[in-house]
């Protein structure tokens, strides 16, 4: 049956800091849940190779931060929280959008630049949201939604909600010290946030070993406690989630995660990512811990469907992406008068235009 | 009655906190110790631990925590000690907190909130813990700021900055929280808001007009108060909020006394001076000039220590009151 | 022959380091990689680690790490990927690097170093990546902020910035990176420095002066060249130097032309163009008016993302030449 | 003799983090120079009770961070380092100055503000340098002098001129995240810098337990090594720093120095120090760690001086402090031309006055 329990080992050992104990090495899924992180991987997978060619035609302007490596984190992460649990991520932030109520038309015609955007145009690549999955963005500068995440657990437990905040960042964010800052605070008043770092092992050009004193960021939050997960394994991920966020539910605090990932794109579209790293290294990555063929190798081993089985699928996603593409670049650019909107809460308060002779809503 | 303008922020605070269960307040020393310069005294006692949160010194953390919490629902009203600190968080209050609601396109509506503390010239602090910042936070769409100066203002511009449903910034001043004014039954009431972006005429006049803000309105009122004895009737405009600038009402003045100097605590270049110079200009109050705008400022100067400089380097009444003579041509009576 | 601004920096940096043992250069991304912008190309290889630093992505410590090796002798140029970061490090370019010389009564000399990176607008980088901080770090006393457009401009006031015993902020502009200038002979001398606080008439005309700075310069010559046609003469100025300001140009200029109009793309509120007004209300020039100073601005809005707003968010050169053609009361040709 | 060596005792163990060796528990003194500690622990503590007097009289204004209780941080600090280091702190301020090339005239005239103070009247309490003994401030923004300090550390690893920094700091600004920030880059890149926490137990009103999750704060830096010191003892300071320093000059980067100590006074001169302590707390330190009781008693035990020979010497330095306030306050303030000079390295650029008409060289 589609629903019956199946087990799934976790291989890569969970390791932990200041805890007493930590996830097991397996995991509890389905066939359709399996099916359903496939094809969630693969339509990430997919958008953003479409991205990367949308921007390559110049349809996609200024910074296009791709996460094609990493995306067992964000369908892990979202599979291991209870919904009224909230996220935040940074620029990196396509496919986290996407699990948190996104969809690969919203996500794209943002990125294009039109009205359908999630952000309605104005946002761009760095600035996606979605209220009512307690979504938060979406921010552009390193480390700064690491405290605004801790300031939303601070409302899950101020209104005793039983929620919990996920607050993501790079490994280059890692050492922002607004970082220390969120964490002293967070475990003081015991805030039930989740301190994750998306460890891919650059920030730009520069690798962990050349940005941060400790490389094993899980031990970093000192006095809080740690746990390094495969970030390769959406089912290690998921567990690993589960757990932390268990332990933030249980009043204990903040938790300090690291996900072990790779991102096979450079930072950003102008990166060639050539001074930094060798092909060979990405491809050693891609041929041995990819996140996708990873769920794939599962599924033909338990004998959930076919390799010529997973192939369509894949053949319908990019169709269906494809088509997503085409209904974002018909949709119209923002109307004019959306210049001038959404500055404040209320549009009333005259707004000057560069002219200085016209102000909106005077 | 009499109400000092500390009594007047505390009020404010503790019957927002009273009204509304998600007003909570945060800074460093504002709970145990009842705050550093006591505007929140007696609330900790009253709201407890949960709603009246001690800070350890870390403004870029705790100001993010604040959006965050303002983000996800709640009606957060950070302290900053003073506002000097507030340049650590000032990535937060512009990026974090102005920015949203337009980069998500109304997606994520604007966090509710205040930040708030005193701001500007206190006495014998030196360079570092005496600058305002009101030109800066000024310039920033999807900031409010309000400049109260009086127990009246402090209020209802507290009221209202805490009731408002985007980013507030209060900046108040230190040396005012001692100054007693007289209130009004109206202004007591538990629902006294002001309008923020609205300007009052604190004294009216018809020769000239000064633009104030904050401490400064006092200074400005001591001018008039001397410049009276010698005939000269000044308008003194207390601004109350720096954004929106209520440019309507100084202009309209400028229409009746065809003279205006801008005074303001703040170092002079890019100041709120220079925007209502720029406003004069831009507006057809520039036909009706008699001499053109004068700024009276700070000395364009970190703030020194030594007595006798630093009262030199903001304005005093002196100043200001010669910078209107000027204006009017007329000799020191 | 021609060099792009982006060379021109590189090639400034070059020499200043061979010149003086004391000058490194740190930041992110600097060395290895090059430079986010490709501004460092070549550094790194050429002078090593030891002077060519790449940091961790921590605004706040390397700056003040960068202000800490200043105080002690050595002449840092700490790069900024862009200024809208220099906010989380704001405090020390305020208040470790421009008040100590003033606060110590010149016990301790100024930090001479240098604080650079591209400022304001870019394409399509959104609402936290296009802040143009020149009114701000032009309103502190201690700095000198320099807003280089052209290549020539580019090495002689990075150079002289280098060489500058006070610590300079120098505004670039990603967008202007890739131009190319022409260069005269004089220009690639080594020891080429433009003097800081001096402006350049980079278009002389009769009919209106326009002020500008970095991209606004390009800018401006586009709308100039419109009204060409028309029979208008503009007088462009590239202020090069924000502060100190040279008003005296400015203010010639107007005498001349009789007409105003500020031109940046920061906001508007308490911007160069706001203090550009308060200089001509205060000075003489206030009197050879013919209209009343405007100033074009971007739109006072976070920067939005979508192209078609972005465009209508800055100052186009069509949107100069309306405004010019208003103060001089001209139709469109 | 008086210059004969004699050894004392260190009673209070050091504790270290990430250390191999620690400090001998024992120091090497002379007569002269455990009577010269006695004297300069004197003059900070009568100095400071003038300051105190001085405020009450509002003849100083604003701000006043007194020292006493944590004297022989600044003496010790001092002591342990060689001619050529370098010192920066925060604004509790006044006793560094008087290690580092202060006199009590120049410190007092300071805060009265007359001219011929430290910094000319210009700068206050919170502001004293000294450029001819690398001292680098005196800082009112909490946590700044962090990264400033490891800025100068920096250079003396650039110049290879084998000096060291020093960076105090409280250990309410130990929760600064541009400490971590500056740890970071410090250990990355070895600089000889001496991360110093005066953990006094109190920022302002807020006792440790209430602002820090790890209040073992020699153990915050996590990867850098840490040492814990007494810091009511002299002896224990001067060991630990000198033990410290020569880490750094041995090329192994950085060290976190947590210093044990406690002040007696409020936090300012406006801080009653009432509601976050009693009075029974501070006299419990004062009578069993204060330090200048402490060398007072070595001196005393090791024959050194009689009590009355030490009562004699606290009459004098008395003298010598009342006489230094006395021209200190004879002094006159500055001149007002001071009010523009010191903007910029040359006093050329016009300066604006407040009436907008008046400009300072122009
Ligand atoms: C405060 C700040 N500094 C610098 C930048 C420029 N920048 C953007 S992303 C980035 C690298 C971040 O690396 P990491 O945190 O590892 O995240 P990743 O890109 O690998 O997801 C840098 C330096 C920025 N956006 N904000
Ligand atoms: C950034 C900043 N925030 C707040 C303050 C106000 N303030 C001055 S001293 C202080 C307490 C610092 O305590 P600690 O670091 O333990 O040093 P101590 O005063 O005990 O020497 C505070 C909150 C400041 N000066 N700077
Ligand atoms: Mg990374
Ligand atoms: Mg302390």
């Amino acid at each position: 049956f589609s629903s019956e329990a199946v087990e799934v080992d976790i291989p890569t050992k969970f390791e932990t800091h200041h805890l007493e104990n930590a996830p097991a090495q397996k995991a509890t899924t389905t066939k359709d849940e399996m099916l359903g992180y496939f094809k969630l991987l693969a339509v990430m997978r997919r958008m953003e190779i479409v991205c990367d060619n949308l921007y390559k035609a110049k349809m996609i302007r200024g910074f296009c931060h791709l996460y094609d490596g990493q995306e067992a984190c964000a369908v892990g992460i979202d599979a291991g929280l209870k919904p009224g649990d909230s996220l935040i991520t940074a620029y990196r932030d396509h496919c986290h959008m996407l699990v948190r109520g996104g969809t690969v038309e919203g996500i794209v015609a943002e990125m294009l630049g039109r009205t359908t955007g999630h952000s309605k145009g104005k946002g761009g690549s760095m600035h996606f949201y979605n209220s009512a999955h307690r979504f938060y963005g979406g921010n552009g500068i390193v480390g700064a939604q690491i405290p605004v995440g801790a300031g939303v657990a601070f409302k899950h437990k101020y209104d005793g909600d039983g929620g919990v905040c996920v607050a993501c960042f790079g490994d280059g964010a890692a050492n922002q010290g607004q970082l220390y800052e969120a964490m002293n605070m967070a475990y003081l008043w015991k805030l039930p946030v989740i301190f994750l770092c998306e460890n891919n092992h650059f920030g730009m050009g520069t690798s962990v070993e050349r940005a941060s004193a400790e490389t094993a960021f899980f031990k970093r939050g000192h006095v809080v406690p740690g746990i390094r997960i495969d970030g390769m394994d959406v089912y290690a991920v998921r567990e690993g989630i589960r757990f932390s966020a268990q332990r933030c539910r249980d009043g204990l605090g903040p938790i300090y995660v690291e996900l072990d990932t790779y991102r096979y794109h450079g930072h950003s579209m102008s990166d060639p990512g050539s001074t930094y790293r060798s092909r060979e290294d990405i491809d050693k990555v891609r041929s041995t811990r990819d996140p996708l063929e990873r769920v794939r190798n599962r599924v033909v081993e338990l004998g959930f469907a076919s390799t010529g089985d997973l192939k369509a699928i894949e053949r319908d996603i990019r169709k269906d992406v494809d088509d997503a593409v085409e209904a974002a670049k018909a949709a119209p650019e923002p109307d004019f008068k959306e210049l001038y909107t959404n500055v404040y809460d209320k549009n009333e308060i005259p707004i000057r235009s560069p002219d200085g002779y016209s102000h909106a809503f005077a | 009655q009499e109400m000092t303008v500390r009594d007047a922020l505390n009020s404010a605070l503790d019957e927002e906190m009273e009204r509304d269960e998600r007003v909570f307040i945060m800074g460093e020393e504002v709970a145990v110790y009842q705050g550093a310069y006591k505007v929140t005294r007696g609330l900790w006692q009253k709201y407890g631990d949960k709603r009246v949160i001690d800070t350890p010194i870390t403004e870029m953390g705790f100001a993010g925590i604040g959006v965050g919490a303002a983000l996800a629902g709640l009606r957060p009203v950070v302290e900053f000690m003073t506002f000097n600190f507030s340049m650590q968080a000032i990535d937060h209050v512009v990026n974090s907190a102005a920015k949203v609601h337009y980069m998500s396109g109304g997606e994520v509506p604007p966090p509710a909130m205040v930040f708030r503390g005193p701001n500007g010239a206190a006495l014998g602090v030196g360079g570092q813990h005496s600058q305002d910042f009101a030109s800066w936070y000024s310039s920033v769409p999807g900031l409010k700021v309000v400049v109260p100066y009086s127990s009246e203002d402090a209020r209802g511009l507290l009221k209202a900055a805490i009731r408002d449903l985007n980013p507030v910034v209060c900046l108040e001043n230190e040396i005012m929280y001692g100054k007693s004014f007289p209130v009004s039954d109206e202004a007591l009431d538990k629902d006294f808001v002001l309008p923020i972006g609205v300007a009052k005429i604190e004294l009216p006049g018809k020769h000239c007009t000064i633009t104030a803000y904050s401490r400064g309105v006092h200074t400005a009122l001591e001018a008039a108060q001397m410049l009276a004895g010698e005939g000269i009737e000044v308008e003194v405009i207390n601004l109350r909020s720096v954004r929106p600038l209520d440019r309507a009402t100084i202009i309209a003045s400028v229409k009746k006394t065809n003279h205006l100097v801008t005074l303001e605590e703040g170092w002079p270049q890019c100041g709120i001076g220079s925007e209502i110079c720029a406003t004069i200009m831009e507006s057809d109050a520039f036909d009706f000039l008699d001499h053109p705008v004068r700024r009276v400022t700070s000395a364009d100067i970190p703030t020194p220590y030594a007595a006798n400089l630093e009262s030199n380097s903001f304005p005093s009444a002196q100043v200001i009151a010669d910078v209107v003579r000027r204006v009017l041509n007329k000799k020191r009576a």
